[in-house]
């Protein structure tokens, strides 16, 4: 298995769609001529040409919505998000028409569209370039969400979410974009809504999204290493659908859950999975479910206070530990 | 960058009425060419929409139909004429008062009237209503809510054709209030920046709900925003059909052969309330006005004179497409009356591709869509009961 | 006490803080010669003039962007939107602007505006008209977010809201805008982040916001009726900021909770709730916490299938039982 | 509607130079009026912009700025000849590019440069970094991240100075790119429609990152959208720091002696990339291009030239001046390296107004706004103390 970059995965991921359904292209700011401007789409313009990679103006409304029209039409656009916090002047393209025009038609129209681009703080670019807005596209029924952490999981994800009938978020981290991992041979898929367990345990559950799966595998080593505690790491990488039964069996066998996230923490991610163990695993519950999340306030631009704000792993420890 | 050529700009022929527009256009080529009983047809659809918005407002005030409801009367030209011209790669998207395009791209009444009273025979299946209505399959894509919205989307529409190689166009009409929602403004620029094949139809009827547009418009003629982009633009007296297909025609035309967009300004009114609920439809503009408008320039009225003036029309036959018409639209609401309520679980439908055909992937097993009332499970939607089959409506 | 309804409630906040301060000013679409959609602002514009009821171009990006701007400049707007379900065309000035200017600038500025209209579905106009924004705006740090479920809870909270010096959104019901309740005489506020319990009881406590609190009432009656269960109902009133110490003592007392909203569910605030519930109280609670909200589908049209979807007294109850 | 005057069109004295540009406005009132060291000051506010920039990138590389840094380098003229027309009651706001302004209305270089390391002692306690300088005090409103965000606002203070009575007018300024964010063209509608004294800049500089103005915009030139506003506008030689005045002063007269907007579109150049980590500078744009415009069309040296030709400067007083400003940019990267990093306390402070003043109200006990880190708990924001001391960064 290639050890690839999370870039070139997702790099990978969009070149063989391209090339394998003449209906997909990329649509988005500075993605063809200039590469992309996180390089994601390095070398495709060079490549497909003009017709499948098309730099668009400022105008997130304007390209999300060309984007569902064209999904209504058939095609199948990969829309690039420059960040995903310029997806908040454009929500209503993406909630109102994406979301629900399959629902409103009476499932006569479907949408299969990909809005991608990188949702996470730690990058010291202050508050307007740092949103995770996962929680609100998760939220709106109609919506996939998946957020990848590992390359493999990006190349798998990116193309099952191109191959998707309806629309797809992908959410990714620039803070990813150069870590290396293996990834399998190949054409593959990793269906939207199976978690992977990227670390068995039996003490505890950490259950993560995103980069929060990175952090969280580095807390289980300290926990393992410094406490002896076994820590199991429930990466859920798709956050809908959402792989309810085995965040279940985890916490069944662990009785104890940590949730980590890079959201804010009110009504993040964290705060539903939350809800959903307590309702349906009350009983294997040993102790409270603990939550380590962005800190509560609008994302800091000063890196050594924003490096406070984003959970780390001695964050996840430290929570760990008061329920272990 | 290649230089365009300038933008035609077409303003109003000066101070002349609907009536005597029709007598002019009817000069133009795509008039001319119309054969007699398609001038028939285009009357017939007119009056087709004029009696079934009559007919569901009256459903509306027999608490049959709830929410918004926005008629479509004293517009008919616009959405008749326009979408008489439709070829085969053609494409029509538009706002929430979308009954008009509905019927005029033939679209069956039974289904619509059957969506308004939120049955399951519905052409949403109950689940859009008044301001959704759509038919792929007759390259209506909606019927949409959200003001200037769906602009983007027409622009997506005509990006595909233009991607796909396809000789045609979408026509994406908004209302003159709609122009300023930046979305139409993001539209007008790629349209015009990539030759993208589409025409902005503006149905200016002069107020969005209860503001004229010089309270909401800075400038006149509206289309004359195209100039900023180096679009092409005319103003349109929207209750002439022919000038309507005329001008429409000028614009599709150019959009095939060179890909360049238009907008057009239609000058129309609407003879009813913003929608049924508006309950000031009299104080922000007065009888005088709206009776001017029904007396001497009714899109239909004005139609039906010129086709008597062509001696194709007479009163007999007026009567008798009245006659047939609201028969049709009676037939509408025995269907839909007729019709079954849909059913609770159908909620669930129509949201995610792989909970409507689990069983087209092995890998749908166990994946969970819904939180279900506490019970967070999309596996067993099917197994979804609505929580009491004795359900007491909430208000 | 006067009986009157939410709207007058309203409607005499905002002609008293107009009166009372030269800075307050509302505008948005029709609420001035038209008497706003919902008839909020009735009288107002005849009573004030032009300077202080200003009819708005469908533009909401750029008149609450306006309303930022004139904050910043010390004036207090009220910016109505029609249906909150049009801020999704804006987001980006609420959540870049108005909520972030005051961290950004390092406190130098402060955006003492309201953003008002109502955000409710259960009036069958459809999923695009149908949203309740609020779990994504309490999750913006800097924002503040109420929701009044009475006449009464509805004039002190708008008061609070043009005389607080951040951002207010105050989430409104068309659904309530009818009906009746005491209210108190003369001028007073409702300080922000003051749940209240709208109902003592023992067994249960049902957490509930804006108009799911009147739900919870009727359900509360059902059970104590029919099923000898003594309910105690906390209306939220404000979500953000929360009075997370009236929830916990509630049930501290009651052992049992249910939270009732109308919101959807995923990552909805009853999901940060019962967070908040398991982790504080975990000791107290005897049952797992239940939800009770809008059916995970987008809001449909049809009346018969809104009126399901919607949180009823049935519902409630049904839910309660599980746990009683 | 009362019949609004025809818009003012200024378009581009054809063909030529800077250079020429500050001979001919040197002759217009606005600038005839200019003492000797006034006109100095401008010189010198356009070195202070420059060197402050290169300074700062130099910091930059040097790892002790993090983050997006957006250099002027080019475009002094802008920032420096508007706001040298400011009185008590103008105000400016602008995007992310903000350093010049930032230094134009006045603002010390010390807090700036703090505030780009991230210090306590910034001018927005490191709390909003380069694209998010403010003076409130100095009528300075920032300094915004979301392209075309900042418009509205502006539009906001222009609505608070005509509610308020005040003769006064806000300056908006806006790139090219951001011409085409719906947020723009709603704002241009609203201005024109109620007469409010603002001015909107587009400060030209022919790419929004990578993307030349013609791969953007459909049609030129850019300020030509206002006429679909019946808005006046004008291009202005963006390089010429005489005419930058001389058009502003133009529209600033407009704008609080009739309250009408206008849309000056001042065409300028930036050297340097995007931003610092724009890895592409060299591609889009050929170097031929930029040297053009750095050996000929340089602001500061065509300006500098101007005024030797006036006999007002000479080479001592430029070097003196040089090094005047070195001192100034020194001892702001050496107060910005000596102050404190802000504490983690300061986390949770500026976002309420509560939490920052927990006493002003009783009834602020209790009230609950933050969830911290898994305790909820707003009440204790004083008793914050960061997770870990030994924190390491997470990457
Ligand atoms: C973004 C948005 N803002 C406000 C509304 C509420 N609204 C619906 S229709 C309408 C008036 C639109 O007027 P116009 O565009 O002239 O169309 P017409 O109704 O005259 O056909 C308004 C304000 C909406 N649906 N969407
Ligand atoms: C809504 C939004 N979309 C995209 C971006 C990313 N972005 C930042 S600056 C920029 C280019 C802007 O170019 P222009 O307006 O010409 O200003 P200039 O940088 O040349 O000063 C882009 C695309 C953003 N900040 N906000
Ligand atoms: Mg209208
Ligand atoms: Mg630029």
């Amino acid at each position: 298995m290639p050890l690839i970059t999370y870039r070139q995965a997702l790099n990978e991921a969009l070149a063989e769609e391209i090339e394998r359904d003449p209906n997909v292209f990329i649509m988005g700011e500075e993605v063809a001529e200039y590469n992309g401007a996180y390089k994601v789409t390095e070398g495709l313009w060079k490549r497909f040409g003009d017709k499948r990679l098309i730099d668009a103006p400022i105008s997130e409304t304007g390209f999300l919505g060309l984007g569902v029209g064209a999904a209504m039409m058939g095609l199948r656009p990969v829309i690039e998000l420059m960040f995903w916090s310029f997806a908040y002047v454009a929500f209503d393209q993406i909630i109102n028409n994406a979301a629900t025009v399959r629902y409103m038609s009476g499932g006569k129209i479907k949408v299969p569209l990909v809005i991608r681009g990188p949702a996470n703080g730690g990058t010291n670019v202050g508050s307007t370039h740092s949103h995770t807005p996962e929680m609100f596209l998760a939220n709106q029924p109609g919506l996939k969400v998946v957020a990848p952490a590992t390359a493999h999981d990006a190349k798998g994800l990116m193309k099952a979410a191109i191959r998707d009938d309806d629309t797809v978020c992908v959410m990714e981290n620039t803070l990813l974009y150069g870590e290396k991992g293996e990834v399998a041979d190949g054409d593959f898929v990793i269906p939207l809504g199976k978690a992977e367990i990227k670390r068995a345990g039996t003490d505890l559950s950490i259950i993560a999204h995103g980069r929060s799966t990175i952090t969280s595998l580095k807390a289980a080593d300290i926990l393992a290493k410094e406490h002896g505690i076994n820590a199991e790491v429930v990466d859920l990488r798709s956050i809908r659908p959402l792989d309810v039964q085995t965040i279940l069996e985890s916490v069944s066998r662990t009785h104890r859950a940590v949730i980590v996230e890079e959201n804010k923490p009110f009504c993040g991610v964290g705060a539903q999975i939350a809800y959903i163990i307590q309702d349906e695993a009350f009983d294997e519950l040993d102790a409270p479910i603990k939550r380590v999340s962005s800190l509560d306030a609008p994302q800091i631009y000063a890196k050594h206070l924003e490096d406070i704000m984003i959970p780390d792993a001695n964050r996840v420890v430290k929570t760990a530990l008061t329920i272990c | 960058m290649t230089k365009k050529p300038d933008p035609v700009q077409t303003p109003e022929v000066p101070a002349s009425e609907a009536a005597e527009h029709d007598v002019i256009y009817a000069e133009s080529p795509v008039n001319k060419a119309l054969p007699p009983e398609q001038r028939i047809k285009l009357y017939t659809d007119m009056v087709r929409i004029r009696i079934f918005e009559d007919r569901s407002l009256r459903v509306y005030q027999q608490g049959k139909i709830g929410g918004f409801l926005h008629l479509y009367n004293g517009q008919e030209a616009v959405a008749v004429g326009t979408v008489s011209l439709l070829g085969k790669d053609d494409h029509v998207i538009t706002a929430y008062r979308d009954h008009g395009h509905a019927i005029a791209v033939g679209m069956e009444m039974g289904p619509l009237m059957a969506e308004l009273m939120g049955k399951a025979t519905g052409c949403s299946k109950g689940k859009g209503g008044s301001m959704h209505f759509f038919a792929p399959e007759k390259n209506y894509w909606g019927g949409h809510g959200i003001v200037g919205g769906q602009i983007p989307l027409g622009l997506g529409i005509a990006f595909a054709l233009k991607y796909k190689g396809l000789e045609g166009c979408c026509l994406a009409y908004m209302g003159d209030g709609a122009v300023n929602q930046g979305a139409v403004h993001e539209s007008l620029n790629m349209a015009a920046l990539w030759d993208l094949p589409i025409i902005f139809v503006i149905e200016n009827n002069q107020y969005s709900m209860g503001t004229s547009q010089h309270r909401s418009s800075a400038a006149e003629p509206l289309a004359k925003r195209a100039d900023g982009y180096g679009m092409d633009w005319a103003i349109v007296n929207g209750n002439s059909l022919y000038e309507v297909r005329a001008r429409t025609a000028e614009a599709m035309e150019r959009a095939k052969k060179t890909g360049r967009p238009t907008l057009l300004e239609m000058r129309t009114y609407r003879y009813r309330g913003h929608s049924v609920a508006d309950a000031n439809a009299e104080k922000y503009r007065t009888k005088a006005e709206v009776e001017s408008y029904k007396q001497s320039r009714d899109p239909i009225t004005v139609f039906k004179n010129e086709l008597i003036r062509e001696g194709i029309l007479n009163d007999d036959l007026v009567e008798a497409i009245a006659l047939k018409v609201k028969e049709e639209v009676e037939a509408s609401v025995q269907f839909a009356e007729a019709s079954p309520l849909a059913e609770p679980a159908t909620i669930f439908e129509d949201v995610y591709s792989e909970v409507d055909a689990p069983q087209a992937d092995p890998a749908n097993e166990g994946r969970i869509f819904f939180n279900l009332d506490g019970e967070w499970d999309g596996r067993t939607r099917k197994e979804f009961v609505h929580p009491d089959d004795e359900n007491e409506p909430s208000s």
